[in-house]
Formats: structure tokens, sequence, C-alpha cells
């Protein structure tokens, strides 16, 4: 029972209850710890990469080792850096958003991470084992199939293993806005940060299988001497091509639409306004869910399929411009005739506006079929996904994480601090990234160990080199903030902005475990604001003060995925020794029998009595 | 806000600065300054899209402008409640129907320019000029179809003319981008041939690059294309047919390299003909612009390359220490002298200057 | 809901496997999977019908399927999918034991199912050689088939598990939804496989 | 939620609908096999036409449609989620084998 453990203290009773932890604040907290170190990592390699960038003919990594960090890259950056983060935000936010006093599936919720977090682990075990995989992010066949060494191996586990966490995640939270609003909370009176949680949540039940398929391929491919990408065989190595886009362009949606949805939520509280044009924008997320599907042959112009499929995937492609575009709009006009406050969170939110349009424009460019003749591949492109990625939902993280820290942590970030890490991470995104567009026009692929002298390539990556830097530090400036903020200690109120408008702000930061001592009754869109402009305190209940039922913790989604991460090396080295299947067996065993285990233990829960939340009350809980 | 905005627009005439200052690239290389059809076509479908970006990013940033000035919290007015406005749906039909406009006007050159640059009927006329494509880690083989020609690193082509590229791998996926005269296009293993047509306004020396992620010397695989006059064309297509692959070299360092040729590299490389063999085809060697696509021309890189290739090109196939390095400086010797065509050698080079 | 309730519910309601929170959580969940499912299907068909004609000339479908074993093996499936259609209409009667006899007659049926498919495989790769390595085409057969036979024996494996779990202590409003979502489960693999013999094998014979 | 005191008439009003519904799922089960029997026939005594593979997918996709709404209970209330994520899977489906089946090929 957690609350019993939480009386326990000691770092062993502590990091048990993370071990076991079914509760999605805290499942927050882990994705965010996780996700934020192989930010950290990511970023590190970013910064090798640049390093070797920032001269000619530049000798500072090998060429393999270079195949090796940028593959690392993009892979830890888009799949255990910026997912985690995003689910991050989910888990702390979605819940308190609809009034619910969990998820619907707490302990998978809890799989989920695990599988994530051990997935992540074993694809960077691959440094220390011989060499990470060094196909590229997109580990195109039969590059990656003849790759040698173990590198796209652990790729292939690593991410089938972390991608079923992702799944898992995804259809508790379509669940879980679905069946557990408070009453009164509509579709159309949900905040918009959980309506994109719900798209982005379909995108991810849709779009994961396709990758799951491929990994299984190459994985059959590689360890089984199956023949779907060997030519000689029969093979076609366009079929991963087409699975890991038909993944991967939903992929950036699913990256992208949730900091849209926190963009939504802070503009209105920070310019004091309702969101413009809601059901619009509702409509507008949807619609990108929607065509999001439809366009991932933009990433195979080149390929060869030929001009009538080009043309229909760019037209289709050019069309994610209008819904995005009333994004931006309504956002300018939200901002219009509010009252704007300049917090970090609303810095970083007004930051995006100008960062991402570029991206986006850049975007619709590379969609003109033929013209991406020219663009593909080269760093243009690297222009395109940074400028939608970083200015987008890097610049998106950041700003959430501001805007919803107290309410994780109970502390306010300092603002001072927040603005100072800012600055420079701005400035150097743009120096890093705005100069790179040019360097692909002037004949700079992507992907390249080194450019020669005499291309005219030199001074723009340098000033590329220079703004990695700046990054660098504003990211470890925001670090500080953080211990800094943690050391302080200051306590933040329960609404800490004042201008709350959503139900999270009606309860305290942190939250108490169970969330909502009474499920609100919600009147409205943007419901907290309702009652303050009536001049209430905080939400009317809906429920009488009764007893609330809470989810067991378990250390079985971390066993299940344990044993997961156990067979994953088994799977890897059975190749060359079939020993090892052995590690696949106890792997497998660890991972079926725990779900035996969870499959004929009954797991009720537990209840906490009224009595207790009537102390709780007196202590302040209610609010 | 008025200091944000102001590092904002020096960060953009920061950026335009860079710009001027770096040109827009080197001639030749650049996608920039094309050279040829595809390539100006290409150019011209980035400037409409261009100019359609700059006209929304100016109105987008207007409004953000004027918004964020306007309607920033003064001091005193911390308590103000704004009007709650839901929406306005005029404005929303005119920002959803303007970009749907803007669209479709790059829609259709989009559309025009796609077929436009997939035609490739062309080779099916008599005199069309047909070229075999073939990428290899980390070398281009060129087969000029019906003829029995074959190069490797260095294609030529005529200018003013079509000449048809049919391309695929030999292993795995390339891609073929040449920059100034036509975009990329990939070469796939398997049974699939990718078709594009090279067209060159001017002579000249272009470079061109592997485009698709391939290894570890992926970013050393390049390659060039010699455009010459139709005339000196057909007159290296005569030169090319009639290389002797057994003529004896002049002095004796080099016929000793060229016995050492036969016996050591023979099984893989070839001179003369059309046989695409295990490594690059030697023929006309001595006036390639480049050893291995990206070194001077200088014995002293060549006996590099023959001795250890792998520390030069990470990767590649070609086995190192076969030979010791005085033999290598022998068959460097030979390899050098092979100057079966002077034409082309006298074309503009491209332009170094940074 | 007390759990006292839920375990021993003194009246079962109309739809025992929705009438809990948990159990419409279950319900609605498992439905998204098979939405993700289809999705996962569809791309195994998709590299299927890509890769069905390269078989490197040997071991083409026509020459390999002989349809009489996959008739069969379709009525055991089909009819697997009533009887656990059977055991559903006894749960909303809450007649636990009739329903345990329906779904056994399901796990019987869906036994004999993977008999003849083990039997199959066996055939093809002892009389023609036809195995996963042989061809792209060898490859992609015996994908699409094995991750249906791999859902197939873990429905067996989970409805068994639920069968003996709750053998003693009789439904109730806890178990009610797994006995529900199992079944889902075993409609799809029976979805699933009426296009695999539709594509796979009718198609495959037409050529 | 559960209504505790259930009277006899309802309880017995339950039963005669869910017998109504097993006859209704017996007549798809016999219908289903019917297809499974058209299809294979057509297969087996090689009527051969161009309309064959359209049959028999019209075939797989009605007997499909049975599952779903008679099997699955797609037909009853309570079904417009997973009718809208099944719907959404499959149309994600269709376009991935249109894809394979025509562009992968160019
Ligand atoms: C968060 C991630 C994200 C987002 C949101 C986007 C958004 C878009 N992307 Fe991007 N993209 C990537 C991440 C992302 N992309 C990545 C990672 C790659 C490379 C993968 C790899 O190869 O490694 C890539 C590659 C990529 C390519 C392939 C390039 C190539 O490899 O050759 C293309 C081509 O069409 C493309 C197009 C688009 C378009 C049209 C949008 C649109 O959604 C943008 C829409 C937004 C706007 C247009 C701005 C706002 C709109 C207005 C102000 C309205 C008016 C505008 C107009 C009328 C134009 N992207
Ligand atoms: C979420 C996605 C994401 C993010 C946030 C980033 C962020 C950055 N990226 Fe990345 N990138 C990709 C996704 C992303 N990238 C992808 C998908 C590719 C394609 C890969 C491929 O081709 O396969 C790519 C490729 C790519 C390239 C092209 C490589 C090539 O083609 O050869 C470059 C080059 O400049 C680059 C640079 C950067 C930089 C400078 C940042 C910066 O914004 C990073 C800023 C962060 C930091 C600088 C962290 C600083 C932290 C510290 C200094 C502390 C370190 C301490 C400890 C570890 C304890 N990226
Ligand atoms: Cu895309």
């Amino acid at each position: 029972m957690s609350t019993a453990v939480a009386q326990k203290r000691g770092l062993g009773a502590a990091i048990w209850d993370y071990l076991t932890t079914v509760d999605h604040k805290k499942i927050a907290h882990l994705y965010l710890v996780s996700g934020g170190l192989f930010f950290l990592i990511g970023g590190l390699e970013a910064m090798l990469i640049r390093i070797q960038l920032m001269k000619p003919d530049n000798n500072f990594l090998s060429a393999g080792l270079y195949n090796e960090m940028i593959t690392m890259h993009g892979t830890t950056m888009i799949f255990l850096a910026a997912m985690p983060l995003i689910f991050a935000l989910m888990n702390a936010v979605v819940p308190l958003q609809i009034g619910a006093r969990d998820v619907a599936f707490p302990f998978l919720n809890s799989l989920g991470f695990w599988l994530f977090l051990f997935g992540g682990l074993l694809l960077n075990v691959s440094w220390f084992t011989g060499g990470a995989p060094d196909a590229g992010w997109t580990n195109y066949a039969p590059l990656s199939t003849t790759s040698p060494g173990h590198g796209v191996d652990y790729y292939v586990m690593g991410l089938q293993i972390s991608g079923a966490g992702t799944l898992i995640g995804g259809i508790n939270f379509l669940v879980t806005i679905v069946n557990m609003r408070a009453p009164g909370m509509s579709y159309m009176r949900m905040p918009l940060f959980t309506w994109s949680v719900f798209v982005t949540s379909t995108l991810i039940l849709f779009a994961f299988p396709a990758l799951t398929v491929g990994l299984f391929l190459m994985m059959f491919d590689r360890m089984f001497g199956s023949a779907f990408f060997d030519v000689g065989l029969g093979g076609n190595v366009i079929i991963w091509e087409h699975l890991f886009w038909i993944f991967g362009h939903p992929e950036v949606y699913i990256l992208i639409l949730p900091l849209f949805g926190a963009f939504s939520d802070i503009f209105p509280t920070f310019s004091k306004k309702r969101l413009f044009g809601y059901s619009a924008m509702v409509f507008a997320t949807v619609l990108i869910g929607f065509l999001g599907f439809m366009v991932w042959a933009h990433h195979m112009f080149t390929v060869g399929m030929g001009p009538i499929a080009n043309s229909i995937f760019a037209v289709a492609t050019m069309a994610i411009a209008v819904p995005t575009g009333i994004k931006i709009f309504n956002w300018l006009f939200t901002m219009w005739g509010g009252q704007i406050r300049m917090t970090s969170a609303m810095l970083w939110t007004v930051a995006f506006i100008p960062s991402f349009t570029i991206g986006g424009m850049t975007g619709v460019m590379l969609a003109a079929a033929a013209a991406d003749f020219q663009y593909h591949d080269t760093y243009f492109v690297v222009g395109h996904f940074h400028y939608v990625i970083v200015g987008g939902v890097a610049f998106g993280i950041f700003a959430a994480l501001h805007y919803w820290w107290p309410k994780m942590f109970g502390q306010v970030l300092n603002e001072k601090l927040g603005k100072l890490a800012f600055w420079p991470f701005f400035i150097g995104f743009h120096l890093t990234f705005f100069i790179q567009h040019f360097l692909g026009l002037m004949g700079m692929p992507r992907r390249y160990w080194v450019f020669l002298e005499g291309q005219g390539l030199a001074t723009g990556n340098l000033i590329s080199t220079i703004g990695a830097f700046l990054m660098a530090i504003g990211t470890v400036i925001f670090l500080i903030n953080i211990v800094y903020t943690a050391v302080k200690g200051e306590k933040a109120d329960a609404d800490p902005w004042e201008n709350g408008r959503t139900l999270e702000w009606s309860i305290p930061s942190p939250p108490p475990y169970y969330n909502f001592v009474q499920t609100p009754l919600v009147r409205g869109l943007d419901p907290l604001w309702i009652e303050k402009m009536e001049g209430k305190k905080g939400m009317t209940p809906a429920e009488p003060l009764g007893d609330i039922h809470m989810p067991n913790g378990s250390i079985l989604p971390f066993t299940m995925s344990l044993g997961m991460f156990i067979a994953g090396f088994g799977f890897i080295y059975q190749v060359d020794d079939k020993a090892w299947l052995a590690a696949v067996f106890i792997g497998m065993g660890i991972t079926l029998g725990s779900m035996f285990i969870r499959s004929v233990k009954d797991d009720l829960g537990y209840h906490i009595h009224k009595e207790e939340l009537e102390a709780d009350i007196k202590k302040g809980a209610g609010k | 806000m008025r200091g944000w905005m102001g590092k904002f627009r020096s960060l953009f005439l920061f950026g335009a600065l860079t710009l001027i200052l770096s040109g827009c690239g080197v001639d030749n290389l650049s996608a920039l300054k094309p050279k040829g059809y595809g390539a100006e076509l290409l150019l011209d479908l980035m400037i409409i899209s261009i100019a359609i970006m700059i006209f929304v990013f100016v109105i987008v940033m207007a409004i953000y402008a004027f918004v964020l000035i306007r309607y920033k919290q003064k001091k005193g007015q911390e308590n103000l409640i704004p009007k709650q406005t839901e929406g306005n749906k005029a404005l929303e039909v005119i920002w959803t129907v303007i970009p749907i406009i803007l669209l479709l006007v790059l829609a259709v050159p989009t559309v025009q320019a796609t077929f436009d640059l997939a035609d490739t009927s062309g080779q099916d006329d008599e005199n069309a000029i047909t070229i075999d494509v073939i990428g290899n880690q980390y070398w281009w083989h060129f087969n000029y179809a019906g003829q029995e020609i074959a190069t490797s690193q260095e294609l030529y082509i005529p200018t003013g003319e079509r000449v048809y590229l049919n391309m695929k791998s030999s292993d795995v996926i390339h891609s073929f981008w040449l920059p100034s005269i036509a975009g990329k296009m990939d070469t796939n293993p398997g049974e699939n041939i990718n078709s594009m047509y090279l067209e060159a306004y001017e002579e000249g020396v272009y470079w061109g690059h592997c485009a698709e992620l391939c290894g570890p010397s992926h970013s050393l695989m390049d390659f060039r294309v010699i455009a010459v006059s139709p005339d000196e064309f057909d007159q290296w297509v005569e030169d090319m047919k009639n290389v002797d692959p057994e003529a004896t070299p002049e002095t004796a360092s080099a016929q000793e390299g060229q016995e050492l040729f036969n016996n050591n590299c023979m099984s893989c490389h070839a001179i003369g003909g059309s046989s695409a063999g295990v490594g690059p085809n030697l023929t006309n060697f001595g006036n390639r612009e480049k050893i291995a696509g990206i070194m001077d021309p200088s014995k002293e890189n060549l006996v590099d390359w023959i001795t250890n290739p792998d520390e030069i090109k990470p990767g590649n196939q070609m086995p190192a220490n076969i030979v010791s390095k005085e033999e290598a400086s022998k068959i460097a010797d030979y390899l050098l002298q092979l100057k079966h065509s002077d034409v082309g050698t006298d074309v503009p080079t491209r332009n170094t200057d940074e | 809901m007390s759990h006292e309730d839920v375990l021993n519910p003194k009246h079962m309601p109309h739809d025992p496997e929705k009438a809990t929170l948990e159990g419409k959580n279950k319900f609605l969940g498992f439905w998204f999977f098979l939405g993700g499912e289809t999705v996962l299907f569809a791309s195994l068909f998709g590299t299927y019908i890509a890769l069905n004609g390269s078989t490197q000339g040997e071991n083409t479908p026509e020459h390999l399927f002989g349809l009489e074993l996959v008739f069969l093996m379709t009525m055991f499936l089909l009819t697997s999918s009533l009887t656990s259609v059977y055991a559903m209409y006894h749960m909303k009667n809450h007649d636990f034991g009739k329903m345990q006899t329906w779904l056994a007659i399901t796990v019987l049926l869906g036994l004999a199912f993977l008999g003849c498919e083990i039997y199959e495989f066996y055939h093809y790769i002892h009389e023609y050689g036809f195995t996963f390595q042989s061809s792209a085409f060898g490859s992609a057969f015996y994908t699409l088939l094995s991750f249906h036979g791999g859902h197939v024996l873990f429905g067996l494996l989970w409805i068994v598990t639920l069968m003996v779990r709750n053998q003693k202590r009789g439904l109730n409003l806890y178990n009610a939804p797994k006995f529900y979502i199992a079944s889902l489960y075993w409609h799809f693999i029976d979805v699933v496989w009426v296009f695999i013999f539709t594509v796979v094998y009718l198609m495959g014979k037409v050529g | 939620m559960a209504n505790h005191s259930k009277p006899a008439h309802q309880a017995e009003y339950e039963r005669k609908q869910h017998k109504e519904e097993m006859k209704q799922q017996v007549i798809s089960f016999v219908l289903m096999i019917l297809f499974t029997l058209i299809a294979f026939a057509l297969v087996m005594f090689e009527v051969n036409s161009y309309f064959i593979i359209p049959t028999l997918i019209i075939l797989a996709v009605v007997q499909v449609a049975f599952q779903l709404y008679y099997f699955m209970h797609m037909k009853n209330k309570g079904h417009d989620m997973p009718a809208l994520m099944i719907y959404g899977g499959a149309a994600v489906a269709f376009l991935t084998i249109v894809t394979f089946t025509s562009i992968i090929w160019w």
C-alpha cells in the first residue's frame, strides 16, 4: 500500500516505491528523469557530430564511429528522449485535466514505462559491446541487414521492446480519456492538451504496429536467415522503407501534436483569454492526425516510385499545411486582445511560433516532389526537421515543463534562470540550423562523416557548430535551474500562475496521490476559470465525500520488462553461439511467468477511507 | 519586449549576411547555380515555393509582432480581465482558404516538374545516349549501353543533349546526385531500374555525390560528370572504343607496373572493354580528375591508395597491402600514364575559391 | 462497488463484463488493441502480397498448396468461433458450467487447428524442402502464418488459464470481463484466418 | 450500476433477448459457412473468370462483417468507440495493402 511505504522513508523504500509504483504522477517522474537523461546523451552525441563537422576533412571521429553517432543521436532523441518526455507530460497532466483519480490501466502504465526503459538501455548497451547501430535511424535495408557486428541487432531488439511499451501507453491513454472523464467533461469541453493526447494515442495505436512488423522482418533476416530484404533470394528492400515510413511519418506528428496541445493550454493561461477557435483547433488536430497517415511516401520521392505516386503524395503532404496554419493563426489570435505575461513558459511558447513556422514551410518546400530531388538527403532536410523538432518539440517540452513543473514537483522553477537558459538555446538553435538549409542546397549531403575542402561549406558548418555549443549552454543552465529550485524548496500554490483555467490547477501542487478528494463537476470549457469568474474558490464536487478505490503497486511490470531485456541479449547473441538461447528461454520465462502470476492473482486494489480523507482535508488537500 | 524583437531581427540579418558571404556555394556543385535543364527547372520551382513561403511568413510575423507589442501586459493591468472571445468565423475561413489557394499555386508546377523529370521516353530514340549507372560501395560504374565502353568515377556526356541514365546498385542503396545539372535518384539493388536524364548546358566538370547512407565511406563516394561538346564527345567515344588494354608503356618502371598490375589487380579491375569487374574500370586513368573520387591525382596519393585503401576510404572492398610500397610505385607509374583520350582535359574545372 | 460485491455479487447484472469500471476499461482497451492488430496483420499481408511471386522459380503457391487441409482448418476455426459465442451466451445467462463446457470445446477445436497447421508446415518442409529460408516467398509465408498460429496458441493458453483459475470460484464481476475479452480475441483470430485462407490459399491457387 | 433487486420478469425478458441474439448468431454462422463453401468451391472447381478474385475478396469481407457485428457484438449499443478504432485500423490497413500491391514495384 503506497501510503504505508511512503511513511517508511529511507532510500531503499523510496526506490522500491518507484519500482513498484502504479501512480501516474510517479510514473511521470520516472519518464521525465529517464527521458531527460537520454536527451543529455543524445545531445552529447549531437555535440560530437558538430565537433566532427566543425572544419573540412576533420578527423575527430572515425568514419564508422560517425555513422554510429548519427544513428544513435537520431534514435535516442526520437524514441528515448522526445517520446518519453512527452509521456511524462501525458502522465503528469492528462488524468488531472479530466478530473480522474488515475489512468485506466495503472498496471499497464507502469509496464509501458519499464519496457521503454529497458528497451532504451538495451539499445545503449551496444556502445560497450563492440559497436552501436550504424545504418541511420531509418535503418534502411540492405545496409542494415548486411551491417557487420551486432549494432543493428541492438537497434532491432531495443526498439521492439520500447515500442511495445509505447503502444501499451497509447492504448492506456485512449481508454483513460474515453472512460475516465469527470461528470460534465464532454469531449468538446476537454482541454486541448487532452485532446491532442487522444489523437496522438490513436496515431500510436495505428502507426507502431507497422514498425513492429518491420522490426520483426529485420530481426528474422538478421538472426534467422529469412530473405525479406535479400534481393538474391527475391527479397525487396523497399518493403522496409514503406513499413518504416508508414510508421515514421505519423511518428513525427506523435511528437508534435502533444506539444501543440501544451501550447494551446499555455497561450490562454498567459494571455488571460480563452483559446481562440476551440472547435477549429480540435478539428485541426484530428485532421492533422488523419492526414498524417497518407503522406509517408514523401520520404521516398527519390526511390523511384514514379511520377504519379510522387505527385499524389506531394499534394497530400501539402494539405497538412492547412490545418497547421489554422492552429498558428488561432494561437496568434488567442494572444490578440489578451494580457500577455512573459513567463519562461510563455517565452518558449512565443519563440515556438516563428521557429516552427519556418520548419513547417521548409516542410512544404520539401513536399514539392520534384524539388525534393535536390533537397532529399541533404542538410536542407536536416535543417527542416530540426526546425520542427527542436523549434517545435524541444521548445514545447521546455515550455510545458516550466508550465507544469509546479504541478509535478510542487515548486515553481526560477524565472530568472529560466529566461537565462532560453536565450542561448534560442539563439544557438537558429545559428545551428538556419544555415544548414543553405549548406544543403550548396551541395552538402546529410550523414556525411567529412566534407571536403574547397566546396564552400566550411564557414557554414563552423557557424552551425558554434550554435550547437550555445544550445548546450542553455541546456546546462536549465539543469542548474532544476537543482537550484529543488534546493531552495519554495512551495508552490495550487494555482501558481494565478490564471490557471483547467482542472489540474484546482488541486494542490503536487496533488495528493488520489488526486481529487471528490470528483469535480465540470460545467464548461476551462472549468476552473468558470468557477473563478463566478467568484468561487474551487470546483464544486460531483459526489459526496466517500471511500476512494486505489490500485495496488506491483513489481511485476519491472520483472516482465527485465525478462524481455534478458531475452533481447539472448536473441542478439544466439547467432554466434546457440548457448545464448538459454538467455532467451530464461528471459521469456521471467516475462511469461510474471504474466501468469498477474493473471491468476486477484488484484482488487484497496480503499482509502473517508476518515483518512477528512484528515487530509484538514491539512489542506481539498482546498 | 522590444529588446526581444531586436535580437530576433539581428539574428536574421546575421543569417542573411553569412549567406551573402558564402555566396551560393561553389560553381558546378551548388544546386543554386544550375548548369543544366533539371537543376534549372528545380531552382525555378524552389523559387516559386520560397516566394510563397516568404509571403506567408511575413504575414505571420506581422501579426506576431503586433500582438506581442500591443497586448503585452502593462504595469497596473494585472487585474484586468480581457474579453473571452470564442472565435471568429470569417477570420477562420480566411486563414483556411488562402493557404489552400497558395498550395494549389504551388501544386501545379510541382506536378508538372515531377512529370517532366520522370519523362525518359526519349531513350527509345535510336540516337539517344543511354548509360547504365551502377552504384557500388564506394564507387560508381558507368556502362555506355550498346557501345563497348565502360568507365568508373568519371562520366563523359555531351552538352546540349539529353543523356539517359538507367540506374541500379550492386550492393546497398546509393543515390546519384548531381546538384548543378539535375536532381538525384536512388540506385536500388534488385531487379528494378530507375531512370533519369542529364542535360548539361555548358562544358564543365561537375561534382556529384552519393546521397544515400551506404556505409562508413559514404561521404567519400564522389564522382565527376564531364560535359564536353558533342563533337568532342564523339571523339571521346572513338578513343574509348580503340583502347588497347595490352599496350606496352614507355618507361621501364611502368612496364614492370603493368606486369604487377596484371598479376595482382586484374582479378577485380579492368582496362578497356565493358566488363564490370569487382572494382572500378581504370581506362583513361591518367586523365582522371581525382583518384578514388576524392584525392588529387599525384603519384604519392596513388601509392598511398594502392597500399592502404582502407585508411583512405574506410570499409571499402579493396584489400590492403597486396603489393609492397615499391611495387605500388611502379603500378602507379603504369596507371598514371594510361591516357586513352585527351578529350575533356581542357574543360574548365570547378571554381575552388571559398 | 466493494470488493465483496465484485467477487461474490448477489445478483449478476445483464452485461457482467461491463458492470464495473475495470470491466469497461478492459473491454474498450481490448477493442483498441484489436484496432492496432489490424494494422499489424495488414503489414504482414502487404509484405506477403509483395513477395508472393518471389519464389525463386520453385515451390510456387499453386504448386504447394492443397485446399483440402485448409478447408478442414477453416471449418475448425469457424466452428470454434461459434462455440465461443455459445460460451458468452451462457455467461450472459450466468450459467458458469455451460460456459466452461463450451470454452473447452473451443479449446479442442483450436488445438485441432494448430495440429493441422503444424502438420502442414512439416509437410512442406519435408516433402518439398520449402522452408523459411528458401526464398523471400518462403519467409513471408511462414511469417504470416506463424504470426497467426502464434496468436492461436496464445489464445488457447489464455483461455485455458482462465478456465482453470476460475473453475472453483465461478463467474463474478471480476473475471467476467476477462472471459469476454478472451473471446473477442478468439473471434479476431478467426477474422484474420478468413483473410489468410482467402488471400494466401484461394488467391494463391487462382494465381 | 448493477440492478441489485432484479425482478423475475426482467430476468426472463433478458433471457429471451439473449436467445434471440443467439439465434441471429447461429444464422450468421450458417451464412459464414456457406460463404466459405462458395469460396472454396469457386477455386476447387476452377471456375475461372475475371471476377473470381474480387468475388473471393467480397465473400471474405462480408464474412468478416458478420464476425464483427454479430459474433463480436459490434451491432450492439456502446460500440461506437470500438467501431471507430476498428475502422481506423482498417483504413490504415487498406492504405498499406494498396501500397504493397502497387507502388512497391515502381
Ligand atoms: C515534429 C516533427 C515534424 C513535423 C511537425 C514535420 C512537418 C512537416 N514535414 Fe517533416 N520531417 C521530419 C519531422 C517533422 N516534419 C523529420 C524527422 C524528417 C526527416 C526524417 C529523416 O529522413 O531522417 C522530415 C522530413 C520531411 C520530408 C522528406 C524530406 C526528404 O527526406 O527528402 C518532407 C517532404 O515532404 C517533409 C514535409 C513536412 C511537411 C509538409 C510538414 C508539415 O506538417 C508542416 C506544416 C506547417 C506549416 C506549413 C507551417 C504553418 C502553416 C501556416 C503558417 C499556414 C500557411 C502555410 C502555407 C500556405 C505554406 N518532412
Ligand atoms: C528529437 C529529435 C532531435 C533533437 C532534439 C535533435 C537535436 C540536435 N541535433 Fe539532431 N537529429 C535527429 C533528431 C534530433 N536532433 C535525427 C532524427 C537525425 C537524423 C539521424 C540520421 O541521419 O539517421 C538528426 C541528425 C542530426 C545531424 C545530422 C547528422 C548527419 O546527417 O550527418 C546534426 C548535425 O548537425 C544534428 C545536430 C543536432 C543538434 C546540434 C541538436 C541540439 O539541439 C542538441 C541540444 C542538446 C544538447 C546540446 C545537450 C547538451 C547537454 C550536455 C552538454 C550535457 C551532457 C552531459 C551528460 C551526458 C552528463 N542532428
Ligand atoms: Cu514525413
